[in-house]
């Protein structure tokens, strides 16, 4: 019997202030100062953008039902639109070129998002991949995007906030991590709104939200351009804040994949399942790797490795949408259901239980 | 002036690889006819046939038994995919088994390259490609045969569809699941069939593919190209898988040569895209693919 | 209480764990390897780390190591892709005794130039990278040896222009290049424009978008442009696929030039006999009679230590090149223990090594390599070391060598280099180096 | 441009065809009464008031199956108007039309005075037209509260900004639609219930819920698709008791479609029977149930198994 879940403006932020406040002291009191250079440059700042992209994509396809396989364009968008403004306005300060980044990225995701009126599903999710393939082509063909590099690699300059030079990991993981908690808290506070509510319907039961007033389009259009704005950001802390040169293969179907697998594997519709989903897909192929390299030693090269880890990501996301559709999070909520009652509500006096669809409202 | 003979010679080509992207779609339409499941892991069970057949055949197994090796292999790997993924999942949302089929795909790629190793293999299908030379124009003796294979295929399904009763079974099945079961139908099986002819298509595609390109991992990336057929031809028709490839075929070797250099080249990749959005945008289910009556 | 956080924590902790447990010992040089075995580039990896382990494995087993500092490696499956070089090169830097990284892929080593050069470790990217690394002045710590883009367009035209009997010949000529749609594939497209400019043939590029498996539009528009020669600058799998397709167009296979990316074995036999006649420029030849290949037989896969899975690799084009990347890395150590001491280097120090690589025909035969590859002078300002080029042609079953050393037009190019880093320096403030001072790290 | 009629209806006649192309559009209000509706109030057919609903002349057909031919039905103020029929007679086609889901093929609906050909679903809403539909159309994901608050959506003017901003104005357009959906929730005794998510509930309160969501907004005609389908007996009693209650407390117009007929006999006012699309009959219940030709349509299957309600 599925525990019964709560509703979506019980969310989580305003539920366990204790939670958000152990949180942001662990992420700006702890980290910055013990992690290791290799923890913060190679595994949580990925993680970061990732995360921010999944929740993007998790506010399209988890919540908004209109599935898109082309969510790596707009990486790239973001991540060149910085670039190029961070470059040709010199005076802009950078989070403002940050910020019009995300606004271009949503420009490209609303033209791209037109068709979501008339398609539906598959077709839908094949007309996201001509976004993907016609940005990562433009970015390649066009020399003026890449500052007319000949290879179309762009190299980030340093970056300076406010007058301080981000140089350096742990510089680089606050600014990462003041950018990401800044947008998901504000991302769920759209959910949490009638905006949230209209996303859900307009999945839930299209035509029942057409028939009372849902504005279609502009809903539909507003998890485009919103999904494409968080996406974009990703890009651009993606390209500045992680690897720091980039070029648009980078930027491929597989990150798109990656993006999509992250929300399946962490939960769709959660927005603390993109950040779980971002953990694993970010450390779990280390941790396997390492695990492989030390128990198995040189036995196997380093392909064999890959492989098996390729076997083991496929087979768990197979394994998880049969087990538990509504991915880890919810797996995560069950445990700690079992081992924290005390701390949870008690919930409501339990009706019959009823085959509910995978759908959760929980943030 | 205008070069017409060139002109033919592109369209020729054009059409004719387009019978190969067919040849990957129809695998994709079998599937989503009979079971509303778009297989996105056709491509990597493409690999694996080819992979499997040129690693046979390179460990001296002579080219009849390889093949139907291959083919019982692949058998074997359609029934074990619907029985262990697809049956658990069956009243999943069609998104669900998408994403089923991807984490599908990283799996059957991952045991390709595990069992047969990462490297490349050439496969000859001992059909030399010096090409004809009809009244100046250059048609290719590969392309021609992989056409005629795709054609006489297509011919074996609608004969199957039409005549046999298991494939009287695999309409039923696609027009109605629950009265195909109401009818007593026993769907397990027919899946299992469906499964069965998939493998079956990816092995023919896989052996085609994998002599054009080399039996190699970008094998599986072919799926990108059978995508825009089946949003031209309808996901759930067959006749839509080969009228959508030969035009896609065509409009994508047209549009490279007669209208990329105004882009500067390499349009061809998201081209094919860009025409499909467009067409669906006026007919929204495809050419042959039938009209969803919404259903309040 | 937020439920979420025990979980992140145990992950935290096993990975910071797990990163401080390397060993530390002494006398030893160690060679971090970005390497991929799987997906689309395999075959280039396999063969290139593979040769490349080879060597370092002779020199321990042979010599014991170099004046008796052995020499240890440890691999990062990277599958040629930019942020897991990135994670590799995060997780190795700080394993002591760093010579040099070859990471063999233009996306990492151009993520890995700033990174690098703070760390003052030498990043060698033979036959590739970026071609303004050549100028030492500005590029203190990149090394592509042996050729770069520009150097390897310049030889090509050579070739083709010794082809034509004389440079004066090429005039009127139609020439196409085949370049994969990525940055390494369209590094050469400036020097294309101004080789056709000098010496005035026809150029026409096109592009050949990722990852190539259809190429019949590309094909027909060269066949439409009637063009003499085809420069083929592919990767992976559009190398065969253009060769059939070639074939399929009715195009002469000996009038298409492979570039030094698709001159591998790997690269034509998956095209089967449409790849027969097929002419490629190299640094290094192909074959295993050059006597270290027959020493790493008997020395290395003898003891059962050679790392290629498939024997019948050895001495393919991209194994001899890993073979010759490891003689450059092993003579630069030999030359920098010494000035500086048989003892384990710091990173500095085997720069000033490879900045002193010069390798005469005569010391190149003395290691074994005769015929192999030609030779190196590398200087603190020329960073490529003015490698020379030659070309072979495909049988259906092996190389053979159809032309003598090459020279590119190392005097033309070398302003052009110098523009672009100077541009370079000017973007990014770097302090260009007046001699062969230890240079100051920005 | 609206078109303002000037004189009395009567002499005002736009030729069908005009009328029907420039109302097509449907966007824009036109005061016009075309001459065939005003022919129908000289014979005094219905009482005086313009009718909340009316279908003239309904045909739907999907290739060769007809769904509805030549259907009229007018619905005055503060009926329960009920349509009943066999299976497969048309009736939720006949509210798929006045929904705007179906394009009827020939024949005009009027909601109050503006007259289509076809309804424009998006603005059914701002019409004060709401329904609930055969095979409970609920947002499993989100709460009860939530889903009844979604049925005023339409009355949120506060842009996304100003949500995620929380200006006063956002703010107060979110406390008056949660006010609105609070009553309605107590109305429906839905109380205990409205933070559970609508998705985990038994079937007979999901289905009060989509009738607490439909009636939100206090709808002027509200269009009921078998509200009791599937109900138990006193799910039903206690349903049909919250439809009356609605009519008589907010003063609602029902169309309710029901295939109970001992609750259709107790609830409606007038009654029209559906059969294979046309309508075969059309009055009060005892009208209705004395009808030869309801009966044959109905092989007598109504009358005896069914137990007068005791309501």
């Amino acid at each position: 019997m599925s525990t019964p879940s709560l509703s979506i403006n019980a969310n989580w932020l305003t539920r366990s202030r204790v939670g958000v406040a152990v949180l942001l002291v662990i992420a700006y009191g702890v980290i910055p100062f013990t992690g290791s250079e290799y923890l913060l440059d190679a595994i949580l700042t990925p993680f970061l953008a990732l995360a921010l992209a999944a929740v993007g994509l998790n506010v399209l396809t988890g919540y908004a039902g209109q599935v898109s396989l082309g969510s790596a364009a707009f990486l790239a968008v973001g991540a060149y639109a910085a670039y190029n403004f961070n470059l040709r306005i010199p005076e802009l300060p950078f989070l403002v070129s940050l910020v019009l980044a995300g606004i271009v990225a949503a420009a490209v995701g609303l033209v791209f998002g037109l068709p979501s009126l008339r398609l539906r599903g598959f077709y839908l999710a094949v007309s996201t991949l001509a976004a993907q393939f016609f940005v990562q082509w433009a970015l390649t063909k066009f020399g003026w995007f890449s500052n007319d590099n000949p290879s179309g690699v762009i190299d980030a300059p340093t970056l300076t906030i406010g007058g301080v030079q981000i140089s350096g990991a742990a510089r680089r993981y606050v600014f990462s991590v003041t950018i990401v908690l800044i947008a998901t808290f504000l991302t769920v506070r759209l959910l949490a709104a009638q905006s949230g509510r209209n996303f859900i319907a307009v999945r839930d039961h299209e035509i029942a939200a057409k028939v009372i007033g849902v504005p279609l389009l502009r809903t539909k259009l507003l998890a485009f351009g919103v999904s494409s704005f968080l996406i974009g950001v990703a890009g651009v802390l993606w390209a500045f804040a992680y690897l720091r040169t980039v070029e648009p293969a980078g930027f491929n179907l597989d990150r798109s994949f990656q993006i999509l697998f992250i929300i399946i594997i962490g939960g769709l519709a959660s927005i603390r399942g993109s950040f779980l989903g971002a953990a694993f897909i970010v450390v779990f192929p280390l941790l396997l790797s390492r695990v492989g390299a030390a128990l198995l030693g040189n036995v196997f090269d380093s392909g064999v490795l890959e492989m098996s880890q390729r076997i083991v990501i496929g087979g768990l996301i197979v394994g998880l949408l049969i087990a538990e559709p509504r991915g880890l999070i919810a797996l995560v909520d069950r445990l700690s259901a079992r081992i924290l009652p005390k701390l949870r509500r008690p919930a409501p006096q339990p009706i019959s239980p009823q085959n509910y669809h995978s759908q959760k409202g929980v943030i | 002036m205008f070069d017409y003979q060139f002109f033919i010679e592109v369209l020729v080509g054009g059409l004719l690889s387009g019978v190969m992207y067919s040849l990957v779609a129809i695998g994709f339409v079998l599937i989503y006819k009979t079971s509303g499941v778009l297989n996105f892991a056709q491509g990597a069970m493409l690999l694996f046939a080819a992979l499997t057949f040129v690693s046979l055949v390179e460990r001296g197994v002579p080219f009849p038994l390889a093949l139907l090796a291959t083919l019982a292999v692949m058998v074997l790997l359609g029934i074990t995919i619907e029985r262990v993924i697809l049956r658990p999942l069956v009243n999943q949302p069609p998104i669900t088994l998408f994403m089923a089929t991807l984490g599908l795909s990283y799996v059957i790629e991952g045991a390709a390259q595990l069992l047969w190793g990462a490297q490349v293999h050439g496969l000859d299908l001992g059909i030399n490609d010096t090409p004809f030379n009809v009244a100046g124009v250059f048609i290719s003796q590969f392309d021609l045969f992989a056409a005629a294979v795709a054609g006489a295929m297509v011919a074996l399904f609608a004969l199957f569809f039409r005549y046999t009763r298991t494939g009287l079974a695999f309409r039923a099945v696609a027009d109605d699941q629950f009265a195909a079961l109401a009818v007593g139908l026993r769907l397990p099986r027919v899946w299992a069939a469906v499964w069965t002819a998939a493998g079956i298509v990816a092995v023919v595609a896989g052996l085609l593919w994998g002599a054009r390109l080399g039996v190699q991992f970008s094998l599986s990336l072919v799926v990108l190209k059978a995508l825009p057929v089946l949003v031209l031809g309808g996901f759930d028709s067959i006749a839509g898988a080969i009228v959508g490839g030969l035009l896609i075929g065509a409009i994508e070797k047209l549009a490279e040569v007669y209208v990329g250099p105004f882009f500067g080249g390499g349009i061809e990749a998201w081209a094919a895209y860009v025409v499909a959005l467009g067409f669906l945008l006026v007919r929204p289910s495809g050419l042959f693919g039938q009209k969803l009556v919404e259903r309040a | 209480m937020n439920v979420f956080k025990p979980f992140r924590l145990a992950v935290l902790a096993t990975a910071i764990a797990v990163g401080a447990m390397l060993p530390a010992k002494a006398d030893e040089q160690f060679f971090p390897l970005q390497s991929y075995r799987v997906g689309p580039y395999a075959a280039g990896g396999t063969g290139f780390f593979g040769g490349f382990i080879d060597y370092l494995n002779l020199i321990n087993i042979r010599d014991g190591g170099v004046n008796g500092v052995k020499l240890t490696w440890d691999e990062g499956e990277t599958q040629y892709e930019v942020e897991r070089g990135v994670e590799v090169y995060e997780r190795l830097k700080n394993h002591p005794g760093v010579a040099a990284w070859n990471p063999l892929s233009v996306g990492i080593a151009y993520a890995m130039i700033d990174r690098i050069t703070k760390d003052k470790v030498p990043l060698i990217t033979i036959n590739h990278g970026r071609t303004d690394s050549t100028d030492g002045r500005v590029f203190p710590y990149v090394f592509p040896l042996l050729l770069n883009p520009y150097s390897e367009t310049s030889g090509i035209v050579n070739y083709i222009a010794t082809r034509e009997g004389g440079p004066d010949k090429l005039k009127g000529k139609k020439i196409v290049v085949l370049y994969h749609g990525s940055p390494y594939g369209k590094e050469t497209i400036p020097i294309y424009k101004l080789l056709a400019d000098k010496y005035g043939f026809d150029l026409e590029q096109i592009e050949v978008p990722h990852p190539g498996n259809e190429q019949q539009s590309q094909w027909l528009s060269i066949r439409r442009a009637k063009a003499d020669y085809v420069v083929l600058r592919g990767w992976g799998v559009m190398n065969p696929v253009a060769l059939k397709t070639a074939q399929k167009v009715g195009f002469p296979v000996d009038h298409i030039i492979g570039n030094v990316w698709s001159n591998s074995e790997e690269d034509v036999i998956p095209a089967g006999d449409a790849a027969k006649g097929y002419v490629a420029i190299t640094t290094q030849a192909s074959g295993a009679e050059y006597p270290v290949l027959q020493e790493v037989i008997k020395t290395v896969y003898g003891a059962g230590k050679g790392n290629l899975d498939d024997k019948k690799r050895i001495g393919s084009v991209y194994h001899n090149l890993g073979i010759v990347n490891g003689i450059l890395n092993v003579e630069a150590i030999r030359i920098a223990q010494a000035k500086f001491g048989h003892r384990t280097l710091t990173g500095d120090e085997v720069r000033w090594g490879f900045e002193h690589l010069q390798l005469d025909p005569a010391r190149v035969e003395a290691l074994g390599a005769k015929d192999l590859f030609h030779s190196i002078n590398v200087t603190w300002d020329n960073h490529e070391g003015d490698g020379r080029v030659t070309f072979q042609q495909w049988d259906g079953a092996k190389w053979k060598v159809v032309s003598d050393w090459i020279a590119p037009d190392w005097a033309f190019l070398r302003p052009i280099i110098e523009k672009s880093s100077a541009a370079y320096a000017a973007e990014h403030n770097i302090k260009i180096r007046t001699s062969d001072d230890t240079p100051v790290s920005q | 441009m609206s078109l303002v009629a000037t004189a009395d209806a009567e002499t005002l006649s736009l030729t069908p065809a005009l009328a029907r192309e420039r109302a097509g559009e449907g966007t824009k209000d036109v005061r016009v009464m075309p001459t065939v509706a005003a022919q129908e109030l000289a014979r005094g057919a219905a009482p005086a008031a313009v009718p909340v609903l009316a279908l003239e002349d309904i045909s739907v057909a999907f290739g060769g199956v007809v769904a509805l031919r030549d259907v009229s039905l007018r619905v005055a103020e503060g009926e329960i108007r009920a349509v009943i029929g066999p299976n497969g007679a048309g009736k939720s086609s006949l509210l798929n039309v006045v929904s705007g889901l179906y394009r009827p093929d020939r024949g005009r609906v009027r909601l109050g005075d503006r007259d289509f050909t076809h309804v424009p679903t998006s603005r059914l809403a701002g019409y004060g037209v709401a329904r609930t539909f055969q095979n409970l159309a609920l947002f499993k994901g989100l709460s009860v509260l939530d889903n009844v608050m979604m049925g005023v959506v339409h009355r949120r003017r506060a842009g996304f900004l100003q949500q995620i901003l929380g200006t006063p104005w956002a703010r107060r357009e979110e406390a008056a639609n949660r006010a609105a959906a609070e009553e309605v929730t107590g109305f429906l005794h839905l109380t205990e219930a409205k933070e559970r998510i609508a998705g985990t509930l038994p079937y007979g309160l999901q289905k009060r819920v989509e009738l607490a969501r439909a009636l939100v907004a206090r709808p002027k005609l509200l269009l009921l698709d078998e509200p009791l389908a599937g109900m138990t007996l006193t799910e039903k009693q206690e349903l049909s008791w919250h439809i009356r209650n609605a009519r008589d407390s907010y003063g609602t117009t029902i169309v309710l479609i029901e295939h109970d007929i001992g609750v259709v006999m107790d609830l409606s006012d007038r009654i029209a029977v559906l059969d294979h699309g046309c309508k075969i009959a059309d009055g009060t219940p005892d009208q209705v149930r004395t009808d030869q030709a309801v009966i044959d349509a109905y092989l007598g299957v109504a009358h005896d198994d069914e137990t007068e309600l005791a309501l």
